[in-house]
């Protein structure tokens, strides 16, 4: 290896070490991409710069799913000159058993550098490092072993759910079972991308919203019950025993934002219909409460990052829906469908369904895709006298 | 089947199936989950209806993980998780075993091979990164070490639960796009426009998508030595680099002219507040690798300020609302400028529009 | 001096000094009030650091006053008040007297002479109004007439104090202009583009300013018969009526394209909560002179519910804050529509950006 | 008189009614013109529009202060083909001496058709039905006895101030001197429009704004202090023993909107530093609570209506400045010319100041006018990334 002295410094310290981790492959596999991209990134540190640049490698029948980079001081450092990476649909959940990872492990090894990212913020494994010509045996290996590739581009993008019904006591729906389907659903649109940017969907099991879907998704399905919060009367006791009155005023009751909670008997009594489902007091006391029996989801819809109307975060559509079964699934996919159709008709370029909505305005979006206005959907009737209408 | 080699089909599959990878336990107790407790930092305790608990034990990675720490992990999963592990959704591994006594030698084996054990209840988990210098095409800044660094000085913040609630940290290499909102944002800024290579750009650029990406129309077309290019119109231009993901003849990055930005506040759950945008609150920090210990101390001082302002449960935003942004300067020690006073397309929706003044 | 008829210079003096018509006890006690009570609806008694005590009676005008009227008003005054009075930021009539006694024959006074007493702490206050076909040249409707009609249906609420708190009505005859902010607001709203009248256009109007005007752009230069005018894009027109304002050729008005439109939960004082914009809850409402009933009957149904469900002292606005949107149209009686969602320039930051939700 | 049906639906019910009003000024005085107004006025009624028409009328020297209407149907309803108003401005707090009333009543009877709106919604009076050869007179004899006119079109629109320190204990600062002063100063403004469009100051004399000055004028100068609520703990207990504990933990302390109020000793605490000076506390307890001793104003800018960017509420840019004697009222006429100046230098036709802040930037308004920013301008700082700065 050359001497990479700034990405030495990344090695002390107790957090585990990135540096430490790519040195060690580098040395035991003597892969030569790997010592480049530590040459390139030290370059990058000493000069404050970076040095990829993109280009285009796909599998075939597919248009994308790789991220491709190529170096554009190959001729100082050539080892690196290519270091595309390949989006794999990780298993909803995120749940793997170790044969499995270590499956993943040994193809990866075997066709490039051996490097993963556990996993990409949008939710893909990430496999960085391997040459153009590798990829498609690469991905054809994976394949046959259950993995597909990932979104990029102007398509449908990899979902994410949070660990949900598997481990979580405040799912209101299959969040696994839900984001298998519909991504299997939506497989073409990740493989060909061929809308006006990227669309993508997040399931969060409750409004908790572990996955950041309301803030990072184009529509984000959060769990949501609709008749009253579950409570175990004597629970709600053994809590205030434990933990005392004062900590059930200051930590309870004050929190809620809509005070909907009041003392009771000693215990709490909650105003359902005031609540606002925000899940703190379920949060504080989940021995006490459970979400209601009456589950599914609410759809928010319109959330993207920066580009180029500020920061958005998705804003309440659907209210309440039933996802119980298949058939309910079904439904929320013929709805997508219809969403998406609407946005690829009505958007611009690099244009995200929330700029679109905004831009168009919400009351056409909902003529456009059948859906009926709700108050739920604002937090104020307008406030300028700019509508028109015909009576 | 017309090639020798290709002796099958692509089967588009979608996400890998998510049933395998499930515990036997939580394969049993599928939503039927009771409730949780915290026994310690980094572990979880989850009881079913049916009576069953299931510990989860979480550690930290790099995220850029090779995959000799995969296998590492793997081994650790057979021994004390009966071969299985997990994933969350901001790169923390988890170890799930119904058995108690497993517990705490799991915690020493990770510990002793580097791997922290925390991350759970109110505290930092870790930083919510991207690609940066190691990948990506736009990157004004590295990622993975940005939050390498930062997470040596936080460990504490990591292993502990005495904040008043989770703290989420992101941070984000080019001044755009790819990290969300977070309770603390580390964010490159750029500090002049682009500067236009147009020799690079009459040969690869699709000049009306670079147009079109201007979120403030700063730039036209125009002819430079006979060949189409653009100009930038650098009173309008707020050097927001997002003509660059478009086209990387835009060159806005530089050494010198890229600093950091703390953005606070941002917040992701419903829980009592809605989610919530983050404010700027720093910036003009250096853009120091390897360690950038301008930005760590900056952080520091709003953590600070955080663990001891804020009540049970209030999130870092939550804390500042009720005390005031007048307050979560003073508090903080940081500064105030014009800068950080809205001038975009909602600004006057920030603007205060009252006479309710703190003094 | 150059003319012989004009004998003195014009004064630019600007206000009416205002020291001459401060009653003795105000001029004495100046800047000294110590506080103040409400020993009856319409009536209030400021108490001053010297001991001194001033009764206010305080009583409803039509605002569109006779000389005659407003000779009455002297005539009472003189007997009652020392000759002073004066008159609210509300067009009501106040007389100031220190004297106790002369509360009750004051109060008897106006009431025989048809002027209500009233409108002081909880109650409703006249409604604030504008000019209306009556003067104005470019209303959709009425002004003093809407006001008269509300106000003999309102005038209980004038005359109590039973409301939670102020409540404070304000009328607007086009679409745009004068009315300020009310926790009730009546609002003319045009139902169609306007109708160019391309003969007058062209003679009278400056074309760039109405042009200008247009809050969405929907106007643009053309030429009719050969002269310069203008064309409407009536995709975009949402019928504001705004360059009606700049040119009265762009015909907005019309006797059935106009319809009410209801407005609440505006909010002028810092009290409490931060002063509010008003939002849409009801509209195609029928322009019907010479009482509006329809409209009436909404002002009603709003009314009832607030005095029922507010707390003492919450505003209209900060009751539905506390009780929601969803509560307020269930307890009015009233149905959102699409077109009550905002769709101008801020329209995102009043969407729901979070699953908060009420069932 | 004509008939006029619909006009004497109006004349029932308890509200004291215009038209009754105006029949009877009709009767009495006989002017051909107020018989006219109520004809076209019904006309108005039956067909539901609006008959006047704008045109340009002024008095020598002056190019505002007049509306002036001619009747668009003259031809059927000549009687009322001229109806212009004379803005007049009031006593700053609108106190009168009956004299003076009387007087203005017999002068406006004389040259118009006594007619009078006390007050238009700026606060002028608006003496309303003129002919235009009639309005010079009018306005000599008027101001030989100390009446000016107000504004109108793009220039310094009348003031307004509330009763303030006349008969309020909660003013921070005189309204009426102030409103004096500042519009003496502002007067050749008021009358020669030559700015971008109107401009308008408001005075109240404590933020809870009986003026509406923060929703209604460019700059809104509001009452404001800087130390500490005054409180008299036995006029607090006296409140207490005459309404209840009860009362005051439902009505004062739980209304404050930072929670700065807490129980003590029977009586309450503040925490002044967390208190924004809303009010709410002295309203109800007005014997126990006054505003503290340092007293002065606050100036919130932009409050404007509709046109066209929606309704805009001014916003704090001053938060706290001395207002005791004329040196502070001279500060902030320079600073209101220099905020004019600026305003009348970056603004397009027809935009108000808070449109041009908006639009320009705060930023740039701020370097402008040479004021320093402030936390106390904005509800948070920034949440877009879209700024430019050099360091
Ligand atoms: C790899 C990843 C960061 C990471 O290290 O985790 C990433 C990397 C890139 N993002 Fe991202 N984004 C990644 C998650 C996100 C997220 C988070 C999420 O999906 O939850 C966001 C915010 C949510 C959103 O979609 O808005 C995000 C918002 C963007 C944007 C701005 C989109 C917008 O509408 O504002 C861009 C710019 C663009 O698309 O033109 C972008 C563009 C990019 C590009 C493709 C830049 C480019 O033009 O080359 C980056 C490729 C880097 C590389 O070399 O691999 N990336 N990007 C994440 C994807 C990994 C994965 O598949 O799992
Ligand atoms: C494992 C994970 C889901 C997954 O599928 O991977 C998860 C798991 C749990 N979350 Fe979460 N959350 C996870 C990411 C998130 C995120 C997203 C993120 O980290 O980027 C959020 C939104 C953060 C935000 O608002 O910016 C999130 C907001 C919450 C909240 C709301 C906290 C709040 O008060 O605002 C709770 C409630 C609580 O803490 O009791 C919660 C509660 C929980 C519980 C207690 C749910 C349960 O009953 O099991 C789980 C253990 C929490 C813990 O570690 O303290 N989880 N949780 C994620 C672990 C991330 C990590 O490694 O640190
Ligand atoms: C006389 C007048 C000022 C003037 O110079 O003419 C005035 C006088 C007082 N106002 Fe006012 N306000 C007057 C218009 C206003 C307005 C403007 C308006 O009516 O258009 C407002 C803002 C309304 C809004 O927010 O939309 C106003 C908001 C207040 C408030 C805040 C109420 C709230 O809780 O939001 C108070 C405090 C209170 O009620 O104790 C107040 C309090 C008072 C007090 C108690 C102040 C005092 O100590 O003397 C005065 C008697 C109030 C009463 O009648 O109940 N005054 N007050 C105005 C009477 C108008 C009328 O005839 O009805
Ligand atoms: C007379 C009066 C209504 C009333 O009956 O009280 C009035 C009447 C007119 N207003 Fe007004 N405005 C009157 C107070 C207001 C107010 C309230 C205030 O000043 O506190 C406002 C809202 C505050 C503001 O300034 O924004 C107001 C906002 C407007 C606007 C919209 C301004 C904007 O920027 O959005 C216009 C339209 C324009 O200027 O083009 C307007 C235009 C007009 C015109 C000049 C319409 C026109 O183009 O001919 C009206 C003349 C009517 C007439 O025949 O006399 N009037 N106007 C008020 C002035 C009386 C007085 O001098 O005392
Ligand atoms: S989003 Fe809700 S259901 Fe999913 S893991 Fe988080 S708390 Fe559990
Ligand atoms: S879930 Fe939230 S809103 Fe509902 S009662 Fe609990 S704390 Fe209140
Ligand atoms: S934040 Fe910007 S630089 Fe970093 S990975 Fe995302 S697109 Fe690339
Ligand atoms: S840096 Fe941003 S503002 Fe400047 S030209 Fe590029 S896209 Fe436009
Ligand atoms: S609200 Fe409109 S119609 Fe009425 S007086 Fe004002 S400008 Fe004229
Ligand atoms: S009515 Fe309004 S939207 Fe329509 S053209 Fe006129 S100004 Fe434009
Ligand atoms: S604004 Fe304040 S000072 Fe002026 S009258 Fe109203 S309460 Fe009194
Ligand atoms: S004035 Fe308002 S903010 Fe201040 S203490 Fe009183 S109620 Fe609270």
């Amino acid at each position: 290896l050359n001497p990479t002295p700034m990405l030495d410094e990344l090695e002390s310290g107790p957090w585990p070490s990135f540096v430490t981790g790519l040195k060690e492959l580098a040395e035991r596999t003597k892969k030569p991409m790997l010592r480049g991209v530590m040459d390139q990134l030290e370059y990058s540190y000493q000069t404050r710069m970076g040095y990829w640049k993109g280009g285009l490698v796909t599998v075939k029948g597919y248009g994308a799913g790789i991220i491709t980079r190529y170096s554009m001081i190959r001729d100082k450092l050539p080892e690196a000159s290519e270091f595309h990476t390949m989006r794999i649909q990780a298993p909803p959940g995120l749940h793997y058993k170790t044969d499995t990872l270590r499956e993943l492990c040994d193809i990866w090894e075997k066709h490039g550098t051996g490097l993963i990212a556990l996993h990409g913020q949008t939710g893909d494994i990430m496999l960085q490092g391997i040459e153009a010509d590798k990829v498609q045996e690469c991905f054809d290996e994976l394949n046959q072993n259950g993995w597909d590739l990932g979104g990029a581009g102007a398509g449908m993008r990899t979902g994410v759910s949070c660990a949900g019904p598997a481990r979580c006591e405040q799912a209101c729906y299959d969040t696994l079972e839900m984001h298998e389907r519909v991504m299997k659903h939506f497989v073409g649109a990740v493989h060909r991308p061929e809308w006006n940017y990227k669309f993508k969907l997040k399931f969060s099991g409750c409004p908790n919203d572990c996955t950041n879907s309301i803030m990072r998704s184009d529509i984000a399905v959060i769990g949501m019950w609709k008749d009253s919060i579950q409570m175990d009367a004597d629970e709600v006791k053994a809590w205030v025993e434990t933990n005392g009155m004062e900590k059930l005023v200051n930590e309870v009751v004050n929190l809620c934002p809509t005070r909907a909670i009041s003392l009771k008997d000693g215990g709490i009594e909650i105003d359902n219909s005031n609540c606002v489902h925000c899940m703190h007091c379920l949060n504080v006391m989940p021995k006490a409460l459970s979400p209601g029996k009456e589950r599914g989801v609410a759809l928010l819809m319109g959330g993207k990052s920066t580009l180029k109307v500020g920061f958005n975060a998705g804003s309440m559509i659907v209210p309440f829906r039933k996802m119980e079964n298949e058939e309910d699934i079904e439904e929320f996919i013929d709805l997508a469908d219809e969403i998406i159709d609407w946005w690829d008709d009505n958007g611009l370029d690099h244009e995200r369904l929330g700029e679109t909505i905004e831009r168009v305005g919400m009351k056409q979006f909902l003529d456009g895709v059948g859906l009926e206005p709700s108050i739920d959907m604002v937090t104020k009737p307008r406030d300028n006298p700019y509508f028109k209408t015909k009576y | 089947m017309s090639s020798p080699e290709r002796t099958w089909k692509t089967v588009e599959s979608g996400p890998y199936p998510y049933k395998e990878g499930l515990h036997p336990v939580v394969k049993k107790n599928y939503g039927k989950w009771k409730y949780h407790e915290y026994p310690r930092p980094g572990v979880l305790k989850h009881v079913a209806e049916s009576g069953d608990v299931l510990y989860t034990v979480r550690g930290g990675t790099p995220r850029q993980d090779s995959v000799d720490f995969i296998r590492v992990l793997c081994d650790v999963a057979d021994t004390y998780a009966d071969g299985y592990l997990r994933f969350t959704t901001r790169n923390n591994v988890e170890f799930l075993t119904p058995d108690e006594e497993k517990v705490q030698p799991l915690i020493d084996e990770l510990e002793s091979r580097g791997i922290p054990v925390g991350g759970t209840g109110k505290t930092i988990s870790p930083i919510a990164h991207t690609q940066g210098w190691l990948h990506c095409d736009i990157p004004a800044t590295d990622a993975s070490g940005v939050v390498k660094a930062l997470m040596d000085e936080l460990i504490d913040g990591f292993r502990g639960m005495d904040f008043p609630n989770k703290v989420k940290i992101v941070t984000q290499c080019c001044e755009l796009n790819c990290g969300g909102q977070g309770d603390i944002a580390i964010i490159v800024k750029h500090t002049r426009p682009p500067r236009i290579n147009h020799e690079n750009l009459s040969e690869i650029c699709e000049l009306p998508k670079v147009v079109a990406r201007c979120p403030v129309a700063a730039i036209r077309p125009t002819v430079v030595n006979g060949k189409k290019s653009l100009v930038i119109d650098e009173e309008k231009c707020m050097y927001c680099g997002a003509c660059f993901g478009a086209c990387p003849s835009m060159e806005i990055n530089h050494p010198e002219y890229s600093k950091f930005a703390i953005w606070v506040a941002g917040k992701n759950s419903n829980a009592r507040s809605k989610p919530a945008l983050m404010s700027l609150v720093a910036h003009g920090l250096p853009n120091n690798p390897p360690r950038w210990p301008e930005v760590g101390a900056v952080v520091k001082q709003i953590l600070d300020a955080y663990r001891k302002g804020g009540r049970p449960w209030e999130r870092l935003g939550e804390w500042v609302e009720r005390i005031g942004w007048k307050q979560f300067f003073e508090e903080t020690g940081l500064i105030f400028d014009e800068d950080m006073i809205d001038n975009y397309r909602h600004a006057r929706t920030t603007f205060n529009q009252s006479a309710h003044v703190r003094f």
